[in-house]
């Protein structure tokens, strides 16, 4: 789109502005704020509220400055200079006061109200209407999140048109004309999009409100403090607003880089868990129980034991990138391991090493801007919702989205599913390859097409499903490369690309340098001294050594083995027989009775630091308030350990940490290695079937304790989706019970029975209330499973 | 100088003391100004607030308050805790959805200054005159909604702020 | 020559004087070098009751601001709302109705009288006199309770509001202010019956600390020590606010510029005073309302009596509650956030009992002062001390302050 | 001296002392009673009816108030000095006679502890020991205000002494005996107080500068010296200043009602004729301490230089002359005659009224003194 620039005159004001602007937007541009509702910047003009008359000259009637684009040598006149638009504001907003409610003092919105704002600044002092007033049931709840007050709705639509727009969550409309008009909900429905808290967010008035935050603060009461989400890898900046020491709500901020001004719901209500009664906030060591210690005591202990001793570290996907590159460091240089791992997902091979070595190879914008989209083994909208987001926009704005997954996504409007076996994506991706060159008229020829004809603005992103193959990452990046597409390996967690570029990761150091190459070790060593050589153990392999006493320390920061990890047994095994166990969190949880030390970290909240977003981009995370009790970020309990071990690691200061890891962390080149073509035969399961399983957005996860509406309206009751073909052949019913066994356990479940699976694929919830499905996995997320029709369990069986 | 400036002679001083002590002497049939409190209490002028807050109820017994937090925003002096919460529709606290689940009024910060009540929109919050607030600790200093719903006792009659 | 001088002088003594001192009126705390009794050098050290008003001004909304104002010379709190209060007033561009304008000058100068009679006291029971103190304790308790009538409080009383007064006169407020000015005038006879000629006061103030015109302007010196130089500068008069330029007063001055002439002065502006407040009566028989009807600037409450105490009255909570949304949004918004007020900045002098009392306040558009700063005559009228007390006693030290009149107060702010 | 003699003795110095004692507590509440009503308060109310037992409440906290030494202190002479101050004030009361006698026990027991011939001089040794207490005070306080304080009182009651010492001189001369019941004797036609005026207004004044007694509570004077000489004292020790203070203003008052006032004399009728004199006694006493609060209700604090002046260039030649005018007039009649002393003593007398006009009792500082 070229945009030639156009001149008018805006209040006797000069302004050149690109050609298809609003009056509206070129008005703010010269400082002048003309009262609007229904204006959003990210939504498409409506003229719903009529707020923002402007004067035309040489037009007889006034017109809405957020529906008119600009001409050549237009004249606006705005309230500043026509008396007229003035009057025609003040009785627009006597007009919208008529039916408003006289809640201000119990409305959520009261004292950061727009329509208080604006009826203060531009509406009349008193009421002329005295006559009764329209009314409305309220509050509605549209979902146990959102709450609708319809008589003080302004009809403005920008919920509606965010779910139209936006989400594409089509569940709240605009229902009847005229004085009855009204935001509406289907009988029955609930309110079930991930990004509902949006649209209370850019709710003008109080008619959406949030139930976690009903009636609990004014806007006078809140501290805010700027951060970022540190719930996933999306890396939106959000408003983090703190009432006396507790967070009670989060906002989104505008970041047209990243997440527009959208954030998801998870990442909106999910805050409560640092405040929990179960979070421990002072160290811990074991003497006749877990009894409450010092720092310097606990450390000194764990010092102990670690001297001399075989120590393996596993670290979940929540730590900062300046926790990572300590403890990294801390491990190699005074613990003398590489036994540390912070993966869920192995993807291994040439695509990781890019990913930890080269950050920002596709950006937010390169996805908006991109003409074909491939998404391969990602649940995009449960797994980087605002990522979902992104790709939405472009597929809006004309960009042709394929999905390869096993399950159908909630792309499935906007784009092409290609539903393929877990496990079967690098031979789909090959297939599409081939297609390159041969042609055809199947999916995977019409990927083939798209990705070719875009070329060098087609993307592909490749999500956590591919690191059940092995290799499979490097064949999408493969294909990437082939077409010439940008390729990004996508993080789930907010910690997991600051991890693997800190080097938290048995084979690689800072930027992807690998463990066994002399000289891109001994590239670290010069910063940081002597590294061993060996390359250290995977998580797994971690809990087998520790399950086969062969570690004297098993030190686990921010994980839950038992929960996190896909084989609880080993898990259990690995924590009875450590020598000596160290856990770094918020809490203790199971793994209480385990734990020989216990040392509280600070939550995302209440430190300063960097996360990593998927796309390399580093994002600042602010305290918005102190660390409950004796915690602390994690770095300064690294740095204290290494101190209790008589090293100075140098990193005395967040800066300090950033001045050392930056050298390290510059983009590099990676050594091209030969394509991973074919290089690994498919999964041989002995079952007919394949089980696999991934983390919704609302899941048990520890970081939504606490959450209980948004649990409430987003979490599900444990299923498994069944191809309709498999379902026949088994004779299960949708909505019926299914037995799922593998050989790690069995457990009784609701069958869905649909087509959004691939067939033979079985697809359980990760984590979900009442079904801890790592029970029935065995070391990875994919397993050979069996099926049989099951009678309803009895309560107890399924709890 | 053009003034008159005042001189000391001996007639002068001599009569300007006695005339001192004279207006001395008249004052001893003055009415005393000092109050016998707390024997006599004299009760203060209406609009007086000088004492400490209330909370007042309708007729039907609910709370006028409904937490709306305009008190806590209007006092300078941040000595006003409100916090809301949803009033149960089956025993609902006060009119309306919501109502003031906590209430407290620190009165080791309060200037006493009257905005919180003309900010109150429901009349739920009145200043009254009764001064007689002693404090052994911070602890007491703060009222919590129990104790601000009670209407002050007349002055003079409770039992804890009276001396001895 | 000065060698051996230096040789000659005995060794002298230092004494702080304050900020603990029983008539350093609060925390003045004085540097004093002495030779004997006699004072070498003073220097005067100020802020031990330093407050943060000014500071706390800037977080707090326009209309809050008064409440903290009011508290900076705290024995003169009309005339600090009065000043900020016309500060605003004149950046936002509204001037109160008259009838608040006359209400505001009627309790400026009952507050000046009430000053007076502070300073009164705490000068007679500096310097000895016990039972002035408690006669002017007593008569400013009589105007005390005047304010506490009308506004409820003793002190800082938070009544000039940005916009006017926040309420009018009580019924019966008249009478007793009339009461109150038919009494007066006979105890001002008996306190200069007690002082004026009595031969010790005169010993105590005649020729002490004396500041001639010349050394008081260039100290910026102001109100009655200066006039007490026969300087006739008074703000009421100079630069009229609330309509001072309709009085009929007169700006008294005296010549000799020592402590006497700073007595006398005192004494007969409380009578100029006086003649003001029954001035003030006389227009008050004319109705009118005393705050300006904007609703987009007044501030909103109405408030009245009842048996639960004071509040808001039945009447308004009814139009904010049920009738008019308007009405609601705008006590809402002015309760919360107050009124914005446009960029500019503007230096307002009152003409306080102590001085030339200035509020210099920037706006940059938003709804809290971007700064306050109070001109505050003690402040500055301090500096004179060094320059009144050398070469004098240590008594005399005590007869100067209380002569100046010092409010710590206002001083630190 | 029998054994029933020295038990009587013991006895009324324990009396005395316990009066005196009582008397002080009633006195401080009379004091502050007094001057309440004067400014139109109540005064103390709470302690006993209408307060009077304010004193020993007051005593009764400051005895178990810490007693607070600094760390400048000399500490010995510290803790001494007001036990210094305050015993010197009790011993003068030991010669007042403060009522006739009475019969105990067959024996007669005079309202006196002693009357010892040197009576007068015993009242002003004692006035002057009480200085050592307060310089001492000051000086061990090991602070600013103290010392200033302690050098002023010891400036002032010294110069002050003086002029006492000539008033109490003339009364003696004209009565002709240093001891005080003789002087009370003698005072039993017309009270000293019409003969000797001028001398009754001099020991007044310096009687309010001996007592440290506003107007000339410069030793103390709280608006500049905080508490002067005692500003360092706290609790107990504090108490006794205070106790010897106003055991001080009823000695004086006492020296001033036996000299001038004709001391426990006064119309009595037959009934218990003991008690009358005392109770006399106590009314004139009391007379001359609400003169003392009068005045202190009234008059602002002098300025120490002019308090100096006012003792050395006014009081003290003012008594001389008076000492020799007494003189004049107890000797000259009998050398010449009645008349022509009579005519003599106007004249001189006059003259002296004329000096003290033409010369200003407490002249303003000149123009050219002040400032730098």
């Amino acid at each position: 789109m070229s945009r030639e620039p156009v001149t008018l005159t805006i209040d006797g004001r000069e302004i050149t502005v690109p050609a298809g602007t609003l009056v509206i937007r070129a008005a703010e541009r010269l400082g002048i704020e003309i009262p609007r509702f229904c204006d959003h910047p990210f939504l498409a003009p409506a003229g719903a509220c009529r707020q923002c008359y402007v004067e035309i000259e040489g037009q007889a009637k006034l017109v809405t400055s957020c529906t008119t684009r600009v001409a050549p040598d237009m004249a606006v006149r705005t309230q500043v200079t026509s008396e007229l638009v003035r009057r025609a504001q003040a009785a627009n907003l006597e007009f919208l006061l008529l039916n408003h409610p006289l809640d201000c003092p119990v409305c959520d919105r009261g004292g950061e109200c727009p329509l208080q704002d604006q009826a203060l600044a531009f509406g009349p002092g008193e009421s002329r209407y005295i006559e009764p007033k329209r009314t409305y049931r309220k509050p509605i709840p549209l979902s146990p999140l959102v709450n609708l007050d319809r008589e003080r709705c302004v009809l403005c639509a920008r919920c509606t048109r965010f779910c139209d727009e936006i989400s594409g969550d089509r569940f709240i409309e605009l229902y009847d004309r005229g004085a009855g008009e009204r935001v509406s909900i289907a009988a029955g429905e609930d309110f079930r999009s991930p990004f509902s808290g949006n649209t209370i967010q850019i709710c003008p008035v109080g008619a959406l409100t949030a139930t976690p935050y009903r009636f609990v603060a004014r806007p006078f009461d809140l501290s805010s403090t700027d951060s970022t989400c540190a719930h996933c890898a999306a890396g939106c900046a959000i408003r983090v607003d703190v009432r006396r020491g507790k967070v009670v709500r989060v906002l989104a901020r505008d970041d047209v880089e990243v997440n527009d001004a959208w954030i998801c719901d998870k990442g909106r209500f999910a805050f409560a868990a640092p405040d929990r009664p179960e979070r421990v906030t002072t160290p811990l060591v074991r003497a006749r129980g877990l009894e409450p210690a010092s720092f310097q005591e606990v450390l000194g202990e764990i010092a102990a034991r670690c001297r001399g001793g075989r120590v393996g570290i596993l670290v979940g996907g929540r730590l900062a990138d300046e926790d990572a590159y300590a403890l990294s460091k801390l491990a190699r240089t005074v613990l003398g391991t590489n036994d540390l791992d912070h993966r869920r997902a192995f993807h291994g091979g040439r695509a990781e090493l890019l990913a930890a070595a080269r950050p920002m190879s596709v950006t937010y914008r390169d996805v908006e801007e991109a003409a074909a989209i491939l998404v391969v083994g990602l649940d995009a909208e449960q797994e980087l919702p605002i990522l979902h987001l992104r790709i939405r926009k472009a597929a809006r704005r004309g960009a042709r989205v394929f999905v390869l997954h096993a399950r159908r996504t909630r792309l499935h409007d906007l784009g092409e599913h290609l539903l393929v076996r877990p496990g079967h994506e690098a031979f789909a991706l090959e297939r599409i390859r081939e297609a390159l060159a041969a042609g055809g008229d199947g999916p995977e020829a019409r990927i083939a097409a798209a990705l070719a004809e875009a070329g060098e603005r087609a993307v592909v992103l490749a999500g956590p499903r591919l690191a059940e193959h092995p290799l499979a990452a490097d064949v999408a990046l493969g294909l990437a490369e082939r077409v010439g597409a940008r390729f990004a390996l996508c993080a789930r967690r907010a910690g997991d690309r600051g991890a693997l570029r800190a080097g938290v990761h048995p084979t690689l150091l800072p930027g992807g340098r690998r463990v066994t190459d002399d000289v891109e070790r001994g590239q670290v060593e010069a910063v940081w001294g002597p590294i061993p050589a060996e390359p250290g153990r995977d998580a797994m392999g971690i809990l087998r050594a520790a399950a086969g006493r062969e570690l004297d320390v098993l030190y686990l920061v921010g994980v839950d083995p038992l929960r996190d990890l896909p084989d609880p047994a080993l898990a259990r095994r690995a924590l009875a027989n450590a020598g000596y166990t160290v856990i770094q969190g918020l809490e203790l949880g199971e793994l209480e009775p385990y734990a020989d030390a216990f040392l509280p970290a600070a939550a995302a909240a209440e430190r300063d630091g960097r996360v990593t977003t998927w796309e390399g981009r580093p994002r600042p995370l602010r305290a918005a308030r102190a660390p409950l009790g004796l915690s602390r970020p994690d770095w300064e309990i690294f740095v204290g350990l290494a101190e209790a071990l008589g090293a100075d690691l140098g990193l005395g200061s967040l800066e300090a940490i950033r001045a050392e890891a930056e050298p390290l962390l510059a983009p590099r080149e990676v050594p091209v290695r030969s394509s991973a073509w074919g290089a690994a035969g498919p999964p041989q399961w002995i079952e007919e079937r394949v089980l696999f399983t991934y983390p919704l957005l609302v899941d048990e996860g520890r970081l939504l304790e606490g959450a209980t509406e948004l649990k409430a309206a987003l979490e599900e009751e444990p299923f498994a989706e069944i191809h309709r073909e498999d379902a026949e052949a088994l004779g299960v019913a949708d909505g019926g019970w299914v037995r799922v066994r593998t050989s790690a356990g069995d457990a009784v479940v609701r069958a869905r029975v649909g087509e959004t699976v691939a067939p033979g694929a079985v697809f359980v919830p990760f984590n979900q209330p009442g079904l801890p499905v790592a029970e029935l996995l065995a070391g990875r997320f994919t397993v050979g499973v069996h099926l049989e029709p099951a009678a309803e369990p009895a309560a107890e069986e399924v709890a | 100088m053009s003034e008159r400036r005042p001189r000391v002679d001996l007639s002068s001083a001599v009569g300007a003391v006695a005339s001192g002590m004279a207006t001395i002497l008249k004052q001893v049939f003055r009415r005393d100004v000092t109050e016998p409190y707390p024997h006599v209490i004299v009760p203060p002028p209406p609009r007086s607030h000088i004492g400490r807050h209330r909370l007042n109820r309708h007729e039907n017994g609910l709370e006028k308050c409904i937490g709306c937090e305009l008190c806590a925003f209007a006092c300078p002096a941040d000595a006003i805790w409100v916090e809301g919460a949803e009033n149960d529709p089956e025993h609902p606290v006060s009119p309306g959805e919501r109502y003031a689940k906590d209430y407290q009024i620190n009165y080791l910060r309060c200037i006493m200054c009257g905005l919180c009540v003309e900010a109150c929109p429901t009349r739920a919050l009145t200043l009254t005159s009764y001064y007689e607030l002693s404090f052994t600790s911070r602890e007491e200093a703060i009222w919590t909604k129990e104790q601000l719903l009670e209407p002050p006792p007349p002055l003079g009659t409770d039992p804890v702020d009276r001396e001895g | 020559m000065s060698g051996r001088a230096t040789e000659l002088r005995q060794e002298t003594m230092i004494v702080n004087m304050g900020p603990q001192h029983p008539s350093t009126h609060g925390v003045l705390r004085l540097l004093l070098e002495l030779d004997g009794e006699t004072v070498v050098s003073c220097r005067p050290i100020v802020g031990y009751l330093h407050t943060g008003i000014e500071k706390n001004t800037e977080y707090r909304t326009w209309q809050q601001g008064v409440t903290f104002v009011t508290r900076a010379d705290y024995l003169s709190p009309f005339f600090n709302e009065l000043a900020y209060a016309l500060a605003v007033e004149r950046l936002l561009g509204i001037e109160a109705p008259p009838r608040a304008q006359v209400l505001r000058v009627l309790f400026c100068e009952l507050n000046r009288i009430a000053s007076h009679l502070v300073w009164l006291a705490t000068s007679g029971m500096e310097l000895g006199a016990v039972s002035v103190m408690l006669y002017g304790f007593r008569e400013r308790e009589a105007i005390l309770d005047i304010f506490e009538m009308a506004t409820g409080l003793r002190m800082n009383h938070a009544y000039v509001r940005i916009g006017g007064v926040v309420m009018d006169l009580p019924p019966g407020g008249e009478e007793r202010i009339r009461d109150f000015c038919d009494m007066l005038p006979g105890r001002i006879r008996e306190y200069e019956r007690l002082l004026s000629r009595n031969p010790i006061w005169l010993e105590r103030n005649v020729g002490v600390g004396v500041l001639p015109a010349e050394e008081a302007i260039a100290l910026g010196v102001t109100g009655p020590t200066l006039r007490a130089a026969g300087v006739a500068k008074d703000v009421r008069r100079d630069e009229p606010y609330c309509g001072y330029e309709t009085y009929d007063f007169e700006v008294v001055t005296r010549e000799a510029a020592d402590c006497y002439a700073r007595y006398e002065i005192r004494i007969e502006e409380m009578r100029q005073s006086l003649r003001i407040v029954e001035q003030c009566l006389e227009r008050l028989r004319e109705p009118g309302p005393v705050m300006v009807e904007d609703p987009k600037v007044a501030w909103p409450a109405r408030l009245e009596v009842g048996p639960d105490g004071i509040g808001n009255s039945p009447a308004y909570v009814r139009h904010i509650m049920e009738e008019s949304m308007e009405a609601l949004i705008h006590h809402f918004k002015m309760v919360t956030e107050g009124v914005r007020v446009p960029a500019g900045e503007v230096y307002q002098p009152v003409e306080s009992p102590r001085g030339e009392l200035g509020m210099y306040v920037v706006s940059d558009g938003e709804h809290r002062p971007y700064r306050v700063r109070i001109r505050d005559p003690s402040f500055v009228n301090l500096q004179a001390l060094p320059t009144m007390v050398e070469g004098g006693l240590v008594a005399d030290v005590i007869a100067v302050i209380a002569s100046v009149d010092p409010v710590m107060g206002g001083v630190d702010r | 001296m029998d054994l029933l003699d020295w038990a009587l003795l013991l006895g009324r110095v324990a009396v005395v002392f316990a009066g005196l004692l009582v008397t002080v507590m009633l006195l401080i509440w009379m004091e502050r009673k007094v001057i309440a009503d004067m400014q139109t308060r109540m005064g103390p109310m709470r302690a006993g009816p209408r307060g009077v037992l304010i004193t020993l409440a007051d005593g009764i906290k400051l005895f178990f108030k810490e007693g607070i030494v600094p760390a400048e202190a000399d500490r010995p002479v510290y803790l001494i000095a007001p036990v210094i101050a305050m015993l010197p004030a009790f011993l003068a009361f030991a010669v007042i006679p403060f009522g006739t006698s009475v019969t105990l026990f067959g024996r007669e027991v005079p309202f006196q502890l002693a009357d010892p011939s040197i009576g007068i001089l015993w009242v002003l040794a004692m006035a002057s020991l009480g200085v050592y207490g307060i310089v001492l005070a000051g000086w061990s306080s090991g602070s600013n205000y103290p010392l200033l304080g302690a050098v002023r009182s010891s400036a002032q009651i010294i110069s002050y002494e003086i002029g006492m010492s000539l008033a109490l001189v003339a009364v003696l001369m004209y009565s002709g005996s240093l001891r005080l019941s003789e002087i009370v004797e003698a005072q039993a036609r017309v009270w000293n107080v019409i003969p000797q005026f001028p001398a009754f207004v001099v020991y007044l004044i310096a009687g309010l500068a001996e007592t440290n007694r506003p107007p000339f509570d410069l030793p103390e004077a709280e608006s500049e010296l905080v508490a002067g000489f005692h500003t360092e004292y706290s609790g107990i020790r504090f108490a006794l200043f205070y106790l010897g203070e106003y055991v001080n203003t009823v000695t004086v008052a006492s020296v001033a009602v036996t000299l001038f006032l004709g001391g426990w004399r006064g119309p009595a009728p037959d009934v218990l004729p003991w008690v009358w004199p005392l109770l006399w006694f106590l009314a004139k006493v009391l007379a001359v301490v609400y003169g003392y609060v009068w005045v202190r209700a009234t008059l602002p604090r002098i300025r120490f230089d002019r308090l100096m002046a006012f003792g050395w260039k006014v009081l003290i030649p003012f008594g001389l002359v008076w000492v020799l005018l007494t003189g004049a007039i107890v000797v000259l009649p009998d050398v010449y005659g009645r008349g022509p002393v009579v005519a003599g003593a106007a004249v001189v007398f006059g003259a002296l009224v004329l000096a003290s006009v033409a010369a200003p009792l407490l002249r303003p500082r000149p123009a050219a003194e002040v400032g730098r």
